[in-house]
């Protein structure tokens, strides 16, 4: 792609004046964005080299907060790895234990009670709404809003960290779930607690969208930038939200029905354009269908209890064998891959992170644009730095 | 989907001579994997991936096994005829044999289009040392390109035509491999007091306690 | 200085004046002049250095409001006292400059640009006896004091000795460059219309009352309105604000141009964006609304500098308001802004003026065809020149899987 | 379009600005020193260890050194050392206790993991939050001394939680006592007529949960 692609707001803008301008072209600028960079979400690094403003080269550096969660998970019994799922990423700790849980329910054939099932889907929908509130705040915070969005954005996020809280005991490392069910049970007033956020909650996202969605610097920042098309992204694995607003419908929550998902009846919304404005859009459109699934399964969760019986807390070995399970997190597909050899430590014990995969096609997507575009770009595909090095 | 031991076999009739066979599953997820030889998993890939019954156009997952070489002990009855006449005599010997160490590759495929999945694929290296190596699949799913990086970083293994084999969590200088189960962590960081007794001995001689306490056990 | 002529003179209108002659009244005659000059200079720096203090001070709390947090409440009552231990803390930092960078260039780009910002302040008139030097040709002293801004940016970036501010010293140029002319081109309708470039003058130009009550400022003419704008956009850009804060823009560039300052040189870039912001807003009031006028002739009783101030804070407020709430514009979207929207309509709103300033003498019904007219001239060029920046960006609707 | 989207945005930030000085949805901070937020019960940060009594904590402490929570520890944050005498336990059962008992706060996670595996309800988690040192290694690194917390600091911090643990233990001291007693008495009958058939057998104690 030429450093002087066409750039959105002029859709032939760049094309008459290359000619002219490559008579200019000097030396390339090396950059090292991060590790320490106000807009890499974390410890995140790029090595762009720049023609003027335009990139013409991007490489990824990872691995700053590289702590071979993996090993770990290998050298901890099943249950103990269970808290460390919550700091992959630390946005997402009720749908990093649910993958994880998922995984290990099918290596051990466990069968999770239906009141567990319904408390996973609420929390997992909280989490979604807290996790895109977040991309969003934190997307505007990148395109330079002066932390407005984001303090919104948080604002409500931390009245779901408080439900998180008051169920599980910490905001962000929920520590929640359980091989075959979850750790306690939700009083009758904590889902009422739910239940108010979750009806207010469309009023919030009204408002949020007033503010931002429409504004005409927000659309000439974000359409047509980050260009990603459907079989591209398919191959690059890219999943989520990110997958979606380029035009796959592709949700696992409708493609694996794991849990109890079927019951309810959600759309997945899907973009035309597979640009950054597109996954914004798709994630605000998200989050008014979680607050549907929400409402459906606040209206409908049993009494019952929470455990499967046959699960055990300690000692916990699973026959040898292997699964995969996996789930639609906030960010996309989290996976988890167990083998077990019959002992109280997984044999091997893998993550497949969606930030990681997702991060795949970066370079693709900035080549072309500015060095501001690329920072909206990153924040666009929504990492977190907790689970891209693990 | 259609079973796996089709596809094994219509995988068979496609590439003849291919190694491929079904690696069952025991554990209750019964998740049967694909193992196939290296010289033929990249056709056999791509075979996958254009299939139209299959269409397995998304890898979800791909990650690296390590299995050490390992001392198997194989009971062999001997019968002996005794020489006296009578019952003959059953012993039981033992031999010990030495399995040899491979690393792993195993990859999750589903088919976003036909939405269906996993098809679990494997393949294995010759050993885990000279030649741990094995074709990447890059070029058949771009999803695998930082995956294979990561493998190539923790596991050692090699993959050839990968368009840019480079350490991805560890830093470039960094030797060994990580994840394998025999890795030694270097003793080189700095120790911290903690409850672990060997430890706080490390821990003291770096930083004299600065203050009183209960001692340290 | 004019003896009381003017209506509504109060003693609370010559104070300023009482105050500097009781001080200067006993000395010899050159010395007066110069006693004088220090005091208007020691005058504006007090006034507007306790305006950037609470200027920052406001900004923080009126983000912090906006963004539903209570901003700075510790420092004494109110925070009212938080810009001081700001001040203290700011000082008494380390003043780090990196070894490769050019040193002499480093210390002299901030001193240029505190420097040229202040010296911006001498010709806005901000009471009716109030302007420290009356120039015949104020208007454009004032704007090419302002452009000097453009090379000591430019000189901070250059000599950093750092990537992020090369790049944010070529992106101060282009943008600098770019609005200089839509800043220039939105004043010239007003020395049209008064025929003066001096801003005792233009302030005098709009010193009339239509129908009574209704103030003559430049404002409430359609070209005006459209000039006071773009005045506005340009000088948003101009004193680096947001949206337009490109060349510091944090999550891009770290810091820009400032990324290798500290302490006190820090300060005085922080400081000569502040001053910048309030002399721009400054000669809006002056060239627009109507300067140090009161809004109705029944308040005329209140002293002129108190309706200057006014004005200045409620601009400076709006500035801080748009802060809070726009993302920022890109480097080539932020020139592009400028050069096919900004520049033709303050051409267009040259012409517009011009056909104002002929139609001078209608009345009757050829008044309301001459308003008419005008709002076209400016309407109409907004909306096509505003379709045709924004072409292609729409907001979309959305379909869902299957 | 033509600024309509900026001069929206513009109306929410006003709103919002408006909103902070009278709506306590829209102001929702805790000026944090001078007051705080209500802490659910649920809360957990760091372990502590709970004893029967306030005056002799080290004496009542209810761990019996069982060493479950020190193996399940995810993050290998604590360190038991059994006693090698034993102590009456507070239903006056001879006991083993912890000799030594550190956890090391400076690795510990919060994960409750420790909690939820002790079958003596022995350790459960701690509500401080404010335990900020200025000294790095040493005073991280807690021993039984500081970790013990009576049993009415758990009721207070955990009403509902405490109360339930109360009542179970009591009802498995009770059931514990009858076992013993019943164990006496077919003793004592054992002894005093070896040909009579052994008493019915005693109730068992509640599983663990």
């Amino acid at each position: 792609m030429s450093p002087f692609d066409a750039s959105p707001l002029s859709p032939s803008g760049g094309a008459h004046v290359r000619s002219v301008v490559d008579e200019f072209h000097g030396d390339l600028l090396e950059v090292s964005m991060g590790p320490h960079h106000p807009s890499t979400h974390g410890v995140f690094r790029m090595i762009v080299t720049l023609d003027g403003e335009r990139i013409v080269k991007l490489k990824p550096v990872l691995g700053y907060l590289h702590r071979n969660h993996e090993k770990i998970g290998e050298s901890t019994s099943y249950l103990g790895s269970m808290p460390y799922t919550d700091r992959l990423d630390y946005l997402n700790a009720m749908t990093n234990n649910w993958a994880y849980a998922l995984a290990v329910e099918r290596l051990g054939g466990l069968a999770v009670p239906e009141r567990a099932e319904y408390l996973r889907v609420i929390l997992a929908e909280l989490s979604r709404l807290q996790n895109h509130v977040c991309l969003a705040g934190f997307l505007l915070q990148d395109t330079g809003a002066s932390g407005t969005p984001l303090m919104y954005a948080f604002r409500e996020r931390e009245k779901i960290l408080e439900l998180f809280e008051s169920l599980s005991g910490s905001r962000m490392m929920c520590n929640f779930q359980r091989f075959g069910g979850c750790r306690t049970d939700a009083s009758s007033e904590w889902l009422g607690q739910v239940s108010s956020l979750v009806n207010g909650f469309g009023a919030f996202l009204d408002e949020f969208e007033e503010l931002i969605t429409g504004n005409e610097i927000l659309m000439a920042r974000t359409q047509g930038v980050g260009v990603m098309k459907g079989p591209a992204a398919v191959s690059a694995g890219i999943t989520g939200p990110m997958l979606r607003a380029c035009g796959v419908g592709y949700d696992i929550r409708k493609v694996d029905a794991y849990g109890i998902y079927p019951r309810f009846t959600f759309r997945v919304p899907i973009g035309s354009h597979g640009d950054t404005y597109d996954r914004y859009m798709i994630r605000i459109l998200e989050m008014r269908e979680s607050i549907g699934i929400l409402q459906q399964a606040l209206r409908d969760i049993p009494a019952g209890p929470i455990m499967d019986p046959k699960a055990k807390l300690r000692g916990f070995r699973p026959k040898p064998g292997e699964s995969y399970g996996r789930i639609e997190g906030p960010k996309g597909e989290i996976g988890f891959y167990l083998i077990s050899d019959g002992s109280a430590n997984p044999y091997r014990y893998r993550v497949r992170p969606p930030s990681f995969v997702n991060l795949t096609l970066l370079e693709d997507l900035c080549l072309g644009h500015t060095i501001a575009d690329s920072v909206v770009i990153l924040g666009s595909i929504d990492i977190v730095l907790g689970e891209v090095d693990r | 989907m259609e079973p796996l031991e089709q596809i094994c076999s219509r995988l068979l009739a496609r590439f003849p001579g291919a190694e491929v066979s079904v690696l069952p599953n025991p554990g209750p997820a019964a998740q049967h994997s694909l193992l196939v030889g290296r010289a033929s998993v990249r056709e056999i890939a791509e075979f996958l991936r254009d299939d139209p019954l299959l269409r397995l156009d998304y890898c979800s997952n791909a990650t690296g096994v390590d299995w050490p070489e390992k001392v198997i002990v194989d009971v062999t009855k001997v019968t002996t005829p005794d020489p006296a006449g009578g019952p003959p005599k059953v012993s039981e010997v033992k031999t010990e044999r030495l399995q040899p160490g491979y690393l792993e590759v195993v990859y999750h495929l589903y088919s976003m289009e036909l939405r269906h999945g996993p098809v679990v694929l494997r393949t294995r290296t010759v050993n885990r040392t000279d030649q741990a190596s094995v074709p990447s699949l890059t070029p058949v799913w771009r999803s695998a390109e930082f995956q294979e990086r990561e493998i190539f970083d923790l596991f050692g293994v090699v993959f050839e035509g990968h368009p840019d084999l480079r350490r991805i969590l560890m830093w470039d200088g960094f030797k060994d491999h990580p994840m394998r189960r025999d890795y030694v962590e270097p003793e080189d960081y700095e120790w911290e007091p903690t409850p672990h007794g060997d430890l706080v001995e490390k821990a003291k001689r770096a930083r004299p306690p600065v203050k009183g306490g209960e001692p340290v056990a | 200085m004019n003896a009381a002529q003017d209506t509504g003179e109060t003693l609370l209108e010559r104070a300023p004046q009482a105050l500097r002659d009781l001080l200067t009244s006993h000395l010899p005659e050159p010395w007066r002049w110069f006693a004088n000059s220090l005091i208007a200079i020691v005058a504006i720096l007090a006034v507007f250095g306790l305006l950037f203090a609470a200027l920052t001070l406001a900004e923080r709390k009126i983000l912090g409001r906006v963004q539903n947090r209570p901003g700075p409440n510790r420092t004494g009552p109110f925070g009212l006292l938080q810009p001081i231990a700001d001040g203290i803390k700011m000082l008494s930092k380390e003043d780090i400059v990196p070894r490769d960078a050019d040193h002499l260039l480093h210390f002299l780009a901030p001193v240029t640009l505190l420097a040229s910002s202040i010296l911006a302040f001498a010709v806005i008139p901000y009471g009716r006896h109030l302007i420290p030097v009356e120039l015949d040709a104020a208007v454009l002293y004032f704007f090419c004091v302002g452009a000097t801004t453009e090379l000591a940016v430019f000189m901070a970036g250059w000599s950093s000795h750092n990537k992020y501010s090369l790049l944010a010293a070529m992106r101060a140029l282009a943008q600098l460059i770019s609005y200089e002319l839509p800043l220039l081109l939105s004043w010239l309708p007003v020395v049209m219309i008064s025929g003066t470039l001096s801003t005792t003058g233009i302030v005098a130009a709009q010193s009339a009352w239509r129908w009574g009550w209704m103030p003559t400022w430049h404002v409430f003419t359609p070209w005006g309105l459209a000039g006071f704008v773009i005045f506005m956009v340009a000088a948003l850009a101009e004193s680096n604000r947001s949206p337009f804060d490109l060349p510091e823009a944090e999550s891009e560039l770290i810091a820009g141009h400032l990324t290798e300052y500290s302490g006190c040189k820090y300060v005085f870039f922080f400081m000569a964006e502040y001053f910048g912001m309030t002399a721009l807003s400054g000669m809006a009031v002056t060239l627009f609304l109507g300067g140090w006028h009161a809004p109705l002739p029944s308040l005329e009783f209140i002293p002129s500098y108190v309706w200057f101030g006014a004005k200045l804070i409620t601009l400076l407020m709006g500035f801080i308001w748009i802060r809070a709430t726009f993302p920022r514009l890109r480097i080539d979207q932020l020139t592009r802004f400028a050069w096919k929207f900004l520049v033709p309509l303050a051409l267009v709103n040259l012409g517009t003026t011009a056909f104002w300033s002929l139609s001078f003498g209608w009345t009757g019904p050829l008044l309301a065809a001459r308003c008419t007219v005008a709002v076209i001239l400016v309407v109409v060029p907004f909306v096509l020149l505003g379709r045709r920046l924004s072409s292609g960006l729409t907001p979309r609707t959305y379909s869902y899987a299957p | 379009m033509l600024g309509t989207g900026l001069l929206q945005g513009l109306a929410v930030t006003a709103k919002n600005f408006a909103g902070s000085f009278h709506d306590p949805k829209r102001l929702t901070t805790v000026e944090y020193p001078e007051k705080k937020s209500v802490i659910p019960e649920a809360f957990r940060n760091f372990p502590f260890l709970v004893s029967e009594n306030a005056e002799d904590p080290m004496g009542t402490l209810r761990c019996v050194a069982c060493q479950i929570c020190e193996k399940e520890c995810p993050p290998q944050c604590i360190y038991i050392e059994k006693s090698k005498d034993k102590k009456p336990d507070a239903s006056g059962k001879m006991q083993i206790y912890p000799a030594v008992f550190r956890i090391d706060s400076s690795v510990c996670m919060n994960c409750q993991i420790c909690v939820e595996v002790c079958p003596f309800d022995a350790i459960k988690m701690d509500h401080v939050y404010e335990i900020a040192t200025s000294e790095r290694f040493e005073t991280l690194l807690l021993d039984r001394h500081d970790l013990a917390k009576p049993n009415s600091y758990f009721h207070q911090i955990r009403p509902l939680e405490a109360a339930e643990v109360d009542g179970r233990l009591t009802a498995e001291r009770k059931a514990a006592e009858e076992k013993a007693k019943a164990a006496a008495l077919a003793k004592a009958a054992l002894a005093a007529k070896p040909a009579a058939p052994a008493p019915a057998a005693p109730p068992k104690p509640p599983e663990q949960a």
